[in-house]
């Protein structure tokens, strides 16, 4: 079931526009954003002999290729941490993107690294699609101090200042309004334009009908922020259907109450997916428009490792495994020439050896030390702020004694 | 979506020929037997229905009772908690379920500025017989947004009523009063409870609504909790009396009404009290008791109130760091042998 | 400016089917709701030797007499209120009806004593149109025992349970969401149709895009409930408008997000509100859709009676006067001849008899005793709850002599 | 919107030659000066723009700054409080109004589950440098949903600074420090404190986050505070001070952190306490401060911590019932005598 992926020691976005790279890089301040290392596009090299249609651009054919190679990449970097999860290396809560790669690798194609994005809880795959390392990631998952949040988020709480990926947050909807904010912060740093930055904002379907999103959207919608909302739709919250949930089942249409125009894409195939994602951001960028980009796609398992999905009919898991957007889109590569079996293949063993060095890495990470308990509870430390560890009397012993401080 | 469990001790059965349950059996039963007994009992939440439940309180009640008394919701707690409200309003007895109390801050204006408002406000013309079952607790590796104890918000607020089962057969008793009880109670469950065991009636008792209980009877020294608190100080006291010390355990059981009584006269019999809490320290429930025992059994301390409580930052998912800012029996065990130890107690 | 009528010595409802009302007070359980005294279609009797088109229908003319009636009366009211609390006899947020009041009469003219409304802190006039005794209401403003919430809320905080008028509430929003729940809860009573009760959820404008809105008529539309929700447009929260609020400022096109019918009509005569309202409720009890209703009005005045409302031009504040629907209402009813002048003065002086004696009952009402103090604060009294006053010792003194309760 | 404020005795002026200003003039002028200091400073909320603010803090600042950095929003507490948060996240310094405490509930998620958490829920990469403003009280019979007093649930929280300035020179001093400040700092303000006077130096004074303030000197009995309650207990102390009983002012100034120490040193000092608050007594602020002193000083204790707090009712509006439901002047005098009579002190 899983595709298999060549590609650089560490995963790449595509990038639609990659001559705007260093223009727009140029706007960026106070060291934020810099452009991060591996997000130049990358140029696959021919696997020797294979046959193939040479009719196709090449530029145009790596880029379906980085799609293919994120795709397998994303898909074996969930199935190892599945396994982890069994293996009790990874606790918590653990959601997983399995039957939506073509989806995250199309949309965080459309990003530039001047672009900042906001996530749920069902991130490992945008974490990887926006170039950071699988071995940092996975250290996250692991709660090691290398992991991309010093072990303190876990699965759930991925974040990467550096990559402006501003975090995947766990309570449903509570990205929303922080991702909007960060539009409306970037009003204040300069004019629309073709360079200019945008904010996307993911979520999930079942998060369209909560509060914060009407509030987000209006406020995004009579300020003319430059920010997407994005809401993968894969049928379900947790076993709640979109039917059931949502009183306008076709989600992108639910714009309307703040004339933000709304589109609906399949997931399926990510130059569709880059396309449409590519088109919002424009609008965000260079007319200031909020847009509701609602992409269909698919969520293989249950809505966390261990879910078992029991809700879910035999013909239904049946035709979801048809569905699988990564061997399909293996097939359409083969067919279309873009690629040789062969090629899949190494691309797909080169996805299995960046996995495994990633665990190896996390596996090979420290825990956090215990003194670093409340090193990040406060950024600017103050006076009298309680460090006491369970049990502590409320001041130290002999306290009394000693003059004020 | 429901993560291991911590192992907490599971209830004494010791002498009881109740069947032994777990408590998240006892909750499930506790719902079942009163929607059978009383049709405006109607459950809403998220994912009670076809999903069973984050938690799997609700296993099974889809079937029985069907969709409509099983409402599975969206995810919108201040839309479906305020419903519930006025579902109340109309004679319903809504239990609702929020996945977990992290959530409830989603509905918190409903709860408080309307579900603990409405009786009152209006000058008692209507009341609002419902209840909010919600799960609190860390040490799960949830991080920092779905690890909090903050049942202390809620019992800070008149016209609510706050429970906290820590034993399967407390679990059902309390939920059968809170459904009966007409006015809106919050019923804290815990994550790490859910899988612990206890003796539990199979016939109906419905628990008394603002009382502590003494849990294990002792005279040295009285530790207070509520909750899984209350089950790890059940667990110390009988390892202490091993060792020949006898330590009362009062099981707080409601956090709104506090029976202050109950564990002003506990203290003052032993003279020396520490409190074990889930919370954060600071404007914790601990606060308020150890406030109440130095007021209230002044004249009988030996040494000061301890508090046992966690340590106070956002909960690292690091295991490593969870584990050390989390209150266990270890730091009770330790708060107690220091308590001993400075009123110079014999062993 | 003030417009002067006659009429009953209490406020009573219009209804657009009184011939349904005691079919509909059959369905009626548990005491609630009977069908409120003075609340059968009033006839008034003309005034002797004035002329008047004899061509229109008795009971047809009873309507619009009843609609100018309860006009005025709310008008009185609310000039006398502001008065009130000028001279310290009412005291904390007081908010006014002033404009409002061919609004408000027209929409509660469609209830039936059945049905069930919610509302926001505005409300001085709802109360008196569901018929609650005008000397209750201002004793309630009063802060008095006869209160109609025993003076325990105050202006924003009306409620009759016998009226099913389910209160004025005074956070933004707060009241819709249990409007949805009393909706839901009669889907468990009875069936729907022409005799089913339903629900009424009023708000302001700016309250249309607050999170509660959202999740709520989500709800309602997913779950089929019998609940109007109604919008009343006066153009301003406090002072900012609804261009600058709302993403879409056509606000009964809001209901688009959960395929809510919406709709929206003028507020100054009260047969169109009366008769739009009418039909939103028979979609609600007959076909159980919810529904979204828009009224178009006017604040007359300041957000509230402390609010001088200097953001407004003398411009818009002569507009404002131009539109005054009192009066306006007045001048139609004579030119159509359903009314004459001497017939309106004497209305005018009827209601201003009411408001006095409302304010004469409200003043010799007698202040809640301190003793009721914890009276309400449970429904269900239980052991240990705490009734201690501002420094009491938190145990009675000597509590630990006697034995434990 | 703004009703009448309750009077509330104003600050001591002697030997002070700074002007005197309103702690509502003073909190502008904070407002300003930091916004003219630095242009990511930007102000959110609803009306403080053309209806220059419900209680009129941000009046005038419209004209002088523009509608970009002093924007109004819609009502909707949980999306601008969290856009703010965003803001933050890029570098601007938002400080945004909550009109009243009350209302702070709907934006309660993103303050307590993300506001506190981001900084170290994903290892220190971004502070949120923004700043809460929000008036809380009672007595303006606004009735139960309007005059909350609920700082002990963001006092309770790690990851967030609470600041509660008594005097219009601390309102300015705490306002400018909390801008200053790069984490969130909720900064509370009372309605019935806005229209009270007092000196304040016009130029800039950034006071320290963390801090109490000995406000009067004692050394009968020490009397704990903050915002409106430290003022009428500055008052009550000076009353005092001419029966010859010399008390102890401690104004908490900050609730998160707390001061501890200065707490229980003066404690030390006096041997009995008073703790006057504005919110309901049980699992109040007091609670923590009586648990604090109960330990800390307890030793040096003559009599038990009293508190002098809220009658645990949802705060009815007739005045008759307001009035006795409220914490006074009186109610702390009469809780001073008895702990001086409790304590046979010598007048
Ligand atoms: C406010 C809140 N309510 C409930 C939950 C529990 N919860 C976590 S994920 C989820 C379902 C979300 O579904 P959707 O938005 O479609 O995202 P998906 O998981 O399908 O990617 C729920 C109910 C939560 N985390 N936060
Ligand atoms: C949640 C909340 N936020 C803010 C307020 C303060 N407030 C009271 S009324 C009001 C304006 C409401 O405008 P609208 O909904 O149009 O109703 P109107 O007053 O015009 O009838 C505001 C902001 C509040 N009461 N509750
Ligand atoms: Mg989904
Ligand atoms: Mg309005």
């Amino acid at each position: 079931m899983a595709g298999r992926t060549e590609g650089p020691a560490r995963s790449r976005p595509v990038s639609g526009k990659p001559t705007k790279r260093s223009a727009a890089s140029k706007q960026v301040r106070d060291g934020e954003g810099k452009v991060p290392a591996g997000t130049e596009s990358t140029k696959a090299t021919p696997a020797k002999g294979a046959k193939r249609d040479t009719t196709k651009p090449d530029a145009d054919r790596d880029r379906l290729v980085g799609y293919f190679r994120e795709m397998t990449l994303i898909r074996e970097f969930e199935l190892k941490a599945a396994e982890m999860y069994t293996r009790a290396k990874i606790g918590g809560y653990c959601h997983l993107n399995l039957g939506e790669e073509s989806t995250v690798v199309g949309l965080m194609a459309a990003l530039r690294p001047t672009d900042y994005i906001y996530t749920n809880y069902r991130e490992h795959g945008y974490a990887l699609a926006r170039g950071m390392e699988p071995g940092r990631v996975m250290a996250e998952l692991f709660g090691r101090s290398d992991g991309v949040s010093g072990g303190r988020g876990g699965s759930m709480h991925l974040f990467d200042a550096k990559r402006r990926f501003l975090g995947g947050y766990g309570i449903v909807g509570g990205q929303i309004p922080p991702a909007t904010g960060a539009a409306l912060a970037l009003t204040y740093r300069g004019e629309p334009g073709p360079d200019s930055e945008a904010v996307v904002c993911q979520m999930g379907d079942g998060t369209t009908n909560i509060g914060a999103f009407h509030e987000s959207l209006n406020l995004a919608a009579i300020w003319n922020l430059p920010i997407v909302y994005v809401v993968i739709n894969n049928g379900l919250g947790m076993a709640t259907t979109v039917e059931a949930a949502a009183g306008e089942p076709l989600l992108y249409k639910r714009g309307c109450s703040y004339r933000i125009k709304g589109v609906r894409v399949e997931g399926d195939d990510p130059s569709v997916v880059h396309e449409a994602a590519e088109e919002m951001l424009r609008r965000a960028r260079e007319e200031r428009k909020p847009g509701l980009l609602e992409i269909m796609t698919h969520r293989l398992r249950g809505h966390s490792v261990v879910d078992p999905a029991r809700y879910r009919s035999r013909e239904e898991a049946e035709k979801l495994r048809a569905e699988d957007p990564v061997p399909a889109y293996r097939h359409k590569l083969v067919a279309d020439g873009v690629l040789t079996d062969e090629e899949t293949a190494a691309i797909e063993a080169e996805s299995i050896r960046i996995v495994d060095e990633a665990v190896a890495f996390a596996d090979s990470s420290p825990e956090p030390p215990a003194s670093d308990l409340f090193k990040y509870t406060y950024a600017s430390p103050v006076a009298n702020t309680s460090m006491l560890m369970p049990g502590d009397p409320i001041l130290p012993a002999g306290w009394d004694k000693e003059v004020s401080r | 979506m429901s993560a291991p469990t911590k192992k907490v001790p599971s209830a004494p059965t010791s002498g009881n020929t109740d069947p032994i349950i777990t408590y998240r059996q006892a909750l499930h039963d506790a719902l079942q037997a009163e929607m059978q007994r009383d049709e405006s009992v109607i459950l809403l939440g998220e994912e009670i229905g076809i999903f069973e439940g984050s938690y799997k309180i609700t296993a099974g009640l889809l079937d029985e009772f069907g969709p409509e008394r099983v409402r599975d919701t969206p995810i919108a707690e201040e839309g479906f908690v305020g419903a519930a409200i006025g579902a109340a309003m109309l004679g319903m007895r809504p239990v609702v379920e929020i996945m977990t109390i992290n959530f409830s801050l989603l509905a918190i204006d409903q709860i408080v500025n309307h579900a603990a408002k409405i009786y009152g406000m209006f000058g008692g013309q209507t009341p609002i017989p419902m209840v909010i079952r919600t799960p609190g607790g860390g040490g799960q590796q949830l991080a920092a947004t779905h690890s909090q104890n903050l049942e202390v918000w809620y019992a800070h607020v008149p016209g609510l009523k706050v429970l906290a089962p820590a034993t399967p057969a407390d679990a059902k008793s309390m939920l059968t009063a809170a459904i009966r009880d007409n006015d809106p109670v919050l019923l804290l469950e815990n994550l790490s409870l859910y899988n612990t065991k206890g003796p539990v009636p199979e016939h109906e008792v419905v628990a008394p609504i603002g009382k502590a209980q003494i849990t294990v009877h002792g005279t040295d020294l009285t530790v207070v909790g509520y909750s899984r608190s209350a089950v790890i100080a059940r667990d110390v006291a009988e390892r202490f009396a091993a060792k020949g010390v006898s330590i009362e355990v009062v099981d707080l059981s409601s956090l709104r009404p506090l029976d202050r009584e109950t564990i002003c006269r506990s203290v003052m019999k032993t003279g020396k009290a520490v409190i074990l809490e889930d919370d954060w320290l600071t404007y914790g429930i601990g606060a308020e008791i150890a406030a109440t025992i130095a007021e209230g059994a002044f004249d009988y301390l030996d040494a000061p109130v301890r508090r046992v409580a966690a340590a106070e930052v956002p909960l690292p998912y690091a295991k490593s760091l969870e584990r050390i800012a989390l209150p266990d029996a270890d730091a009770l065990i330790r708060v107690i042998n220091e308590q001993l130890d400075a009123t110079g107690f014999k062993r």
